[in-house]
């Protein structure tokens, strides 16, 4: 099972999937009309690392999070 | 000293520089305890960055949300870059609600001569600005608004919207 | 208010920014003190720059003259200039011995945006160091020794030395 | 008659001359051997406006100052 958390603005519940890498990923949240905003502007970590590639294989026990567009200070 | 005890002294020292606070930041006291700390450090420059929530637009305040784990290690990398070049970086984050004129965020670079403290502190302030997860909300009415205009896509974002 | 009460006005204003003190400054104290002057002022930024004296080379502290009529006016001329880019700038200097891990020197930039501040803070360290009628000497066994070697001599210096 | 300083480490005490312009100030200080390290590297300030030129007439009350080399910080 991979956890898939949305942060920040994304008014999101935390997913639970069973997926193996990040274009099945890519293909389950392009169908959620709720996310059409986010996921063009989203960075993506696994495991609180960010991932610049879908070519990123997922085990189970791993963490995804999106992060939309940020603003410190 | 074994491996184990050094890795927790530097886990200790990294956790002192990075600082978040729930509300408005007590600015005179973090700036005080800062150039106190490194007192006898043998730096030369000392240059803080103060954010300060600004009346403008009609906002009531800002409101911050942050997501510690990656911003710890963005932290680190910079923390590293800054020894590199015999300086070191600290800093501060409000969480949640920051009233009009208030203040919520501090980042400070020491280091032995002035050059690298004024080149490290302009590319930690606008990396920081495009790359720390905190994501900003305008206070209205009392709601949280998401600054959506005012934030930058992290670098590499939007893998997941590309379709096949 | 007439022109004569306009003017003294803006004196006061221009004396308040730039502060010379006997001896080391008390930074946390002019850090906060600016800090609160400014508390309502909306400037978004705020980058003070803070110069220590370093323990380097044996020295035992640092000795400062200061010609303060130029000083003045090379003040007034930046305060005009950060005036135009809706920015502030306050500066405070030691005369005299400042020993070992004391401060000589804050500048400070306010402004509404960051990017003014951090340009701005970096171009006038950058000509407060080459322009500022300010003499540093070396403290060593009690004697003050004239930094010549990491002097900058003024734009425009060497008119007298020419030979007709 | 026009004053002239020495600020900071010029370990030299005021003059007080009967000159017209900067010309034959440079001449005068040329002579004076204390002062050979410093002409060529100090600024000059004409009632402490930093002067450019020796094209500079004087009148009596002016007030001449040589700058040495500065580091403030």
């Amino acid at each position: 099972m991979v956890r898939v958390d949305f942060l920040g603005p994304i008014q999101k519940a935390p997913l639970e999937l069973e997926i193996t890498n990040l274009s099945e990923l890519a293909l389950i949240l392009q169908k959620d009309t709720e996310l059409s905003q986010w996921l063009s502007n989203s960075a993506v970590a696994l495991n609180d690392t960010l991932v610049n590639s879908l070519d990123v294989a997922l085990k189970d026990g791993d963490r995804i999070s999106l992060l939309p567009p940020v603003c410190g200070g | 000293m074994g491996i184990e005890s050094l890795y927790s002294l530097q886990f200790v020292e990294a956790e002192k520089v990075l600082s978040l606070y729930d509300g408005a930041l007590n600015v005179p006291k973090i700036l005080q305890d800062w150039y106190e700390e490194e007192a006898k450090s043998n730096y030369g420059a000392y240059i803080p960055f103060v954010g300060t929530v600004r009346d403008e637009d009609g906002i009531e305040g800002l409101s911050f949300d942050i997501y510690e784990p990656i911003l710890e290690s963005w932290f680190k990398t910079w923390q590293t870059k800054a020894k590199e070049s015999g300086a070191i970086i600290k800093m501060a984050h409000s969480r949640g609600d920051v009233l009009l004129h208030e203040s919520s965020y501090i980042a400070a670079v020491f280091s032995p001569k002035r050059r690298v403290a004024l080149e490290f502190i302009e590319k930690f302030v606008e990396d920081f600005k495009a790359s720390a997860p905190i994501w900003k909300y305008d206070l209205r009415d009392g709601a949280r608004i998401y600054a959506l205009s005012r934030s930058t896509a992290i670098q590499g974002s939007g893998i997941l919207g590309v379709k096949n």
